[in-house]
């Protein structure tokens, strides 16, 4: 029981009541603030697995923007300040059930794959940023996907802008 | 530049030019006539350099300017297209840029650029007057800025562009291309003012006429192709064995060579297009597009074009034949038609009164010379009298012209309509506009063949010269008559509009048109005067002056034609015949007083001066034993009995039986079984159903994602059960 | 000697020899180490903030010609104290409706993510408390959590004013990110690397700010944005929103969040002088790191004096026209500034220094005087909309 | 050390309640929430597999970079549907927008 293996278990641990309780929260803000931890968690995860960048990715673009994203939308759609009423509609007993099911499903599967239980090798001295930053702008590599996702982004920020404004 | 480069390149700038004024430029008038003679200009400098560097060349004959370029894969080989320049080409060349130059140029005037528009100008109608009112108040009219101004440069453009074509092309097919471009530019030049109907008929009837010549030009063209597999001239013509095979070889039809066959074939395109007896009808129609397409598609280039493609074609048509053989059948046809037509239209252009149809019928006449010297073999005579004539039926059309314009302009001033083209309105001219007259005088003398000046005068001798050495006394006979009344009605024509005193107002208020009219004038003059003195004939000088024009283009030939031993007596009849015209010309119409009949009326018997006036009712026949059955056959017979009562009768019949049968297949078999069971009944099956399966839709996307979900889930597990186990 | 070259180093090294001397394991050293660390440097930035009370008093009082604080010790040092125990001595409340845990914990988040900036903040060479590889993302991130901190106070105080006033706050903070991010690509891309110190020490030749101007005074507005203070001081207003998200505050809660905000600003400040005017570089500083430090503490006080200056003398601009500064100047400038700096950069990036930076100064002068171009016609059509034709005679009543 | 089942059985529960959420919750903003969840589970396994697979090809981090990309489009887009909606029929309630049905 290393100290990194605590770690990773606490973390762990945060991430699924944090995620359970973004699902069964009664409020919406809390619910939104929940999968505020939840990503948080995510983030610490991505520390553990040595991405740095991508951990910080993950705080600037889901805590800041997302999240943020969220709540407005949150408040945006209320009339009263505080929901009333469950939160959860009729078919949440067979949801749940599936929900088992898959994650029962997912596992099996998962202990049926040799490399199931692999231990990571010491990562290499390399700067990863730097290489992430090759890989993503080097045309035999992820140049064109990032590209893609770029125009991607650019017509989501126009359609969501469409479709959300206010036609008076 | 490469000289076969400059050729390549002549056609294109009115291409070009065309393009742009359609496409661009069409509403501004100064840069649209800019750009089309900027345009003439480059073909025209191109074409002289091209002819400088042909004439600094020995013997050009045997190495001439030729290059081509793959066009189109045919079978294992190419079918080849190219520029070729030899002596022929180079004369060519010559007269054609000089007079599509002037001609540009002088159109700019015609059509009154730099005045106002009209009061109630429209579209397709000649220009009408326009009010001036100076300074002082006074208004009066002039002549108004054409309508489509910058259309009719662009039409000229497209038409310089097929002539160059043709002119340049090295082989049948780009000529044929050229020539058709013509034809098209032709129908759209006569139809310009398309709101006249007598434009609109004449363009027409342009168009038909030539068209019936054109198709069988083609056949000749498929027929020579056939042969030989390739179109290109000299590819042809400088094969001796090939040519021998053509001429040994019989066609099927009426016991010509396979040589003269093709050669009658593209004759009779040429008859077409050079107006010849009896496909002549339609020149004297043209008339009724502006003047300078007159001058230009109706006296300089197009129908000189048929003129040039026989003299190209000459060794088809002369193949197997020696000078001093008799001739052979297709060159008799073709003499007697040219020696026919001179006569012919000669004697109609007497009686005309318009001055533009009196040197329409006088240009079919000198192209029949052309026709009748090729028939008669005189290849170099034909060339000769070709570029002579081009350059002084030029002259004369712009020169009527600018008569027209003058008397239009003293018509609008004054406001009486006197038609501003009948010969019997003017008068008295000379004083009016001196550059006109003069330069019209030298283009009459030319056309009448005045003695030892004038350009015609040398070129109508050689003919004659030729049909006397070649004892052909009918032709020579014949053209000698038409050469006297030439004269006359040259004459004639000059007496009555620019002598005497002014018979009308209008004729009195004429005045000189703008420069970029006369400079045209002028400088075809002097080439009227002047072009004539390279085919001197060398007997007459003793040599001292040598017939140039014979050498360089005799050259165009495999077998140099030789030169006539002089003969004083055919020169001295056709002076004494020139001289004696003109003089009667001038002694019958010198004074002729307003309103005063033809004096030619009064002397001749009626029917005659009648049949003349109505050119031999060629119109009138064509329509009767043409026009009307072709017009019984489409309205009678194709349209009621055949149409009407067979053809639509068996349709009706055919329609009422099937009518019958889908009536009763309906009645007995579609409604109650088709629709009542089977159409009925499966749509209730399927209301049926649907009532019971919408319920699985209500609409709510998680529905949706639970009911797959757990679909997805009992499949996976019905796989891993049977994967696993 | 050794201590003054790399005092922490020395203490470390001693203490580690010390822990290990009494048997703990190298684990626990490590995290007995990190955490001794953690607590110095806040408890300093925390006594820093202390003092900076005092400061922002007095210079407020300078600039609004009073004397300020002069009572409570010499020169009125003490009083922030007498503040702390004036708010500590107020009654806690919590309003009725607001949700506890959040409303709770929205003061400490912030305070927090000020704080956090310190972890990256290289006082002098040896001096700072990690040296992240992606502490440029770091920053903006921290940043997101300052404003999670914000919504959650408007949201959870249950009071309308709190909640609009967040609505603003927010706006303003996540427009204002973007060109913030693109100010400090700036300094990565000259440097080529994305840590702060390794972005300091690629200053020991010359400072960022005389071959970007541009890029550092983009930083100093979007900065100033992003603390929320004049002239973008949108999330309060007494005539419309009053104290905005912090309207329902009380006590040392609302301490919390004034203190923050003066951290926040000396903290941006410090910010500045590390990406645009090198940092702890200094005469001598490479002989005594010891000197970066004092080098620091000049610069970082006397933007955070400019940032001060700022906000006591410019007033606030109305919510829309700050969105329309963000988005329809500051943000194209931004990436104008960028593509160009990153041309010129490459350009320039193999001749010789002076060539360079002079490369770049004018680069930016050029650019600068085209925007000054641009906005000059943009504002005469401005004004040619915004005036209205005179009309003789009509409605002048 | 971990093991990479760790990762892989987190990410499992993380995505199945992920899935609950989409299923389940009654607000379209929670569905969305839920749809976040899942797609975070999805970046926790690409990491994972990068960085026990093949450390130095950094194709597992773009790909997560790439679903951060798509995480925000999908976030944008859908909250714009969600508000147009509202603003529409004045309702969230996933099952009340049920316009498609017979």
């Amino acid at each position: 029981m290393s100290f990194v293996q605590i770690v990773f278990l606490v973390t762990a641990l945060s991430i699924l009541i944090a995620a359970v309780r973004m699902v069964t929260t009664g409020s919406m803000v809390h619910a939104a603030l929940w999968l505020v931890a939840t990503l948080f968690g995510v983030a610490v995860l991505f520390v553990l697995l040595e991405a740095p960048f991508l951990a910080v990715v993950q705080v600037v673009i889901y805590i800041g923007a997302i999240a943020i994203m969220f709540i407005f939308a949150v408040m945006l759609t209320r009339r009263e300040m505080l929901d009333k009423g469950p939160q959860l509609n009729t078919k949440k007993g067979i949801a749940a059930a599936l929900g088992a099911v898959t994650f029962v499903g997912l596992a099996l599967m998962l202990t049926t794959w040799e490399g199931f239980d692999s231990y990571a090798r010491p990562m290499a001295n390399v700067d990863t940023v730097a290489r992430l930053g090759d890989a993503l702008l080097s045309p035999d590599a992820y140049l064109l996907p990032f590209e893609v996702a770029s125009v991607l982004l650019l017509a989501a920020l126009v359609g969501s802008v469409y479709v959300s404004i206010n036609k008076k | 530049m490469q000289t076969t480069t400059i050729i390549w390149l002549i056609p294109l700038p009115p291409l070009l030019a065309f393009a742009l004024i359609v496409l661009l430029t069409n509403r501004r008038k100064a840069l649209s006539h800019s750009i089309a003679i900027g345009a003439a200009l480059l073909s025209f400098i191109g074409s002289m350099v091209v002819i400088f560097r042909a004439i600094g060349l020995p013997n050009f004959g045997e190495k001439v300017f030729e290059s081509s370029i793959n066009w189109f894969p045919t079978g294992n080989t190419y079918f080849q297209i190219g520029v070729l320049v030899d002596p022929l080409t180079a004369v060519t060349l010559f007269f054609v840029g000089w007079t599509v130059l002037m001609i540009f140029i002088y159109s700019v005037g015609y059509h009154n650029f730099g005045q106002p528009r009209g009061d109630h100008d429209q579209k397709g109608l000649a220009p009408h007057g326009a009010t001036l009112t100076d300074e002082h108040g006074h208004s009066h009219r002039v002549p108004s800025i054409e309508p489509m101004y910058a259309r009719f440069f662009a039409f000229i453009g497209l038409f310089a562009f097929g002539m160059y074509t043709l002119v340049v092309s090295d082989n049948l097919l780009t000529l044929f291309v050229g020539w058709e471009i013509m034809g098209l530019c032709s129908y759209l030049l006569i139809g310009f003012w398309y709101a006249k109907p007598s434009a609109r008929d004449a363009a027409i009837k342009a168009f038909m006429t030539t068209r019936v010549g054109d198709v069988i030009m083609l056949l000749g063209i498929a027929y020579l192709y056939w042969f030989t597999g390739t179109l290109n001239f000299r590819d042809i013509f400088n094969n001796p064995q090939l040519m021998h095979q053509l001429a040994t070889t019989t066609a099927p039809i009426l016991g010509l060579s396979v040589a003269g066959l093709i050669g009658l074939l593209l004759f009779i395109g040429t008859v077409g297009k050079s107006a010849q007896w009896p496909l002549h009808v339609w020149l004297p129609d043209a008339m009724e597009g502006p003047t300078p397409v007159s001058a230009m598609i109706h006296a300089a280039t197009m129908v000189s074009a048929g003129v040039y493609l026989v003299l190209r074609v000459y060794p088809l048509i002369t193949a197997g034949w020696e000078p001093g053989m008799p001739l052979n059948p297709t060159m008799t046809l073709i003499a007697f038609i040219g020696t026919f037509t001179a006569i012919f239209a000669a004697t109609i252009a007497v009686t005309q009164n318009d001055i533009k149809r009196v040197l329409a019928y006088s240009t079919i006449s000198q192209l029949g010379y052309m026709i009748a010297a090729l028939g008669m073999g005189a290849y170099v005579a034909a060339a000769f009298h070709l570029v002579t004539h081009a350059f002084f039926k030029a002259l004369l059309f712009l020169g009527s012209g600018s008569v027209i314009h003058g008397v239009e302009h003293g018509a609008l001033h004054t406001g009486d309509h006197a038609d501003p083209q009948d010969m019997f309105n003017m008068g008295g001219l000379r004083k009016k506009m001196p550059i006109t007259f003069w330069t019209f005088l030298i283009g009459g003398l030319a056309l009448s063949g005045f003695p030892l000046v004038t350009a015609g005068f040398w070129s109508k001798d050689e003919i004659l010269a030729h049909a006397f050495d070649n004892t052909h006394w009918a032709i020579f006979v014949t053209l000698a008559l038409g050469a006297l009344l030439t004269a006359f009605y040259t004459m004639r024509q000059i007496t009555l509009t620019f002598l005497g005193e002014p018979r009308t107002e209008a004729a009195g208020h004429a005045h000189e048109p703008s420069r970029t009219m006369t400079w045209p004038l002028i400088i075809l003059a002097v080439f009227a005067i002047g072009i004539g003195w390279l085919g001197i004939p060398e007997g007459l000088t003793g040599g001292a002056i040598p017939n140039w024009f014979h050498e360089f283009v005799g050259g165009t030939l495999l077998e140099h034609p030789e030169t006539l031993p002089f003969n004083p007596v055919p020169m001295l009849i056709s002076i004494v015949v020139a001289l004696t015209g003109l003089f009667l010309g001038w002694m019958v119409y010198r004074n002729v007083k307003a309103g005063q009949k033809d004096p030619l009326q009064v002397a001749l018997p009626a029917f005659i001066y009648n049949t003349l006036k109505n050119k031999y009712y060629f119109d009138v026949l064509y329509t009767f034993f043409l026009l009307r059955p072709v017009w019984w056959l489409s309205e009678t017979f194709s349209y009621l009995i055949v149409d009407k009562w067979a053809i639509d009768g068996t349709l009706h019949s055919v329609g009422f039986v099937a009518q019958w049968i889908g009536r009763s297949i309906r009645e007995y078999f579609d409604a109650p079984f088709i629709n009542g069971f089977i159409g009925d009944g499966s749509a209730a099956v399927t209301q049926w159903f649907g009532q019971k399966l919408k319920l699985s839709q209500p609409g709510r996307v998680q529905s949706y994602l639970v009911g797959s979900l757990a679909f997805i889930v009992v499949l996976a597990g019905i796989f891993a059960y049977f994967l696993l186990a | 000697m050794q201590f003054l070259q790399d005092p922490i180093g020395v203490i470390a090294a001693w203490l580690t020899g010390l822990l290990t001397g009494w048997g703990v394991s190298a684990l626990v050293t490590q995290i007995i180490l990190a955490t001794v660390g953690i607590v110095i440097l806040v408890s300093a930035a925390m006594l820093l903030d202390i003092f900076l009370v005092w400061v922002e008093r007095k210079v407020v009082a300078r600039f609004q010609d009073r004397l300020g604080p002069n009572r409570v010790g010499p020169f009125g040092l003490f009083q922030p104290f007498a503040d702390i125990i004036k708010l500590i001595l107020k009654e806690d409340i919590t309003p009725d409706g607001a949700d506890k845990l959040l409303f709770n914990m929205a003061p400490i988040l912030s305070m927090a993510s000020v704080l956090l900036l310190w972890a990256i903040l290289p006082i002098a060479s040896f001096l700072y408390g990690i040296d992240l590889n992606v502490a440029m993302l770091y920053i903006i991130a921290v940043g997101a959590i300052g404003t999670l901190s914000i919504i959650m106070a408007g949201w959870a105080s249950n009071n309308k004013f709190a909640l609009v006033g967040a609505y603003r706050m927010v706006a303003n903070l996540i427009s204002y990110e973007i060109p913030m991010v693109i100010a400090l690509l700036i300094p990565v891309m000259l440097s080529g690397s994305m840590s702060v110190v390794g972005i300091t020490q690629a200053q020991s030749g010359y400072w960022y700010f005389i071959v970007t101007p541009l890029g550092a005074l983009l930083f100093l507005i979007a900065a100033i944005a992003e603390l929320g203070r004049s002239p973008f001081d949108l999330n309060e207003g007494e005539s419309e929103i009053v104290a905005g998200y912090h309207i329902e505050y009380t006590g040392m809660k609302f301490g919390l969040f004034y203190a923050g905000e003066l951290l926040h600003a000396f903290t941006f400040g410090a910010f500045i002088s590390v990406l645009f005017f090198g940092g702890w570089h200094g005469p001598w500083s490479d002989k005594y790191p010891l000197l970066g430090i004092l080098y620091f503490f000049v610069k970082a006080m006397f933007f955070y004096w400019v940032i001060m200056w700022i906000k006591y003398t410019v007033p606030r601009i109305r919510i829309d026209h700050m969105l329309y500064f963000n988005w329809k100047f500051l943000t194209p400038f931004g990436l104008a500034l960028l593509m160009t700096t990153a041309i010129v950069h490459k350009l320039l990036s193999n001749s010789s220094q002076p060539v360079y930076i002079l490369g770049m100064l004018l680069a930016n002068l050029i650019l600068g005087w085209i925007t000054v171009e641009i906005l000059r016609s943009v504002s005469r059509k401005q004004r040619v909309i915004s005036e209205p034709v005179p009309t003789v005679g009509a409605g002048n009543d | 050390m971990i093991p990479l089942s760790w990762y892989l059985l987190l990410s499992a529960a993380l995505f199945s309640v992920g899935l609950f959420g989409v299923m389940a919750r009654k607000n379209a903003v929670a569905i969305l929430l839920g749809v976040e969840l899942m797609l975070n589970a999805v970046n926790i396994n690409l990491v994972a597999f990068w960085r026990y697979g093949t450390p130095l090809n950094l194709g597992g981090q773009v790909f997560a970079i790439i679903v951060f990309a798509v995480a925000a489009a999908e976030v944008a887009v859908g909250l714009g549907l969600v508000i147009s909606v509202y603003r529409r029929r004045g309702t969230v309630i996933a099952d009340d927008i049920d316009l498609m049905k017979w």
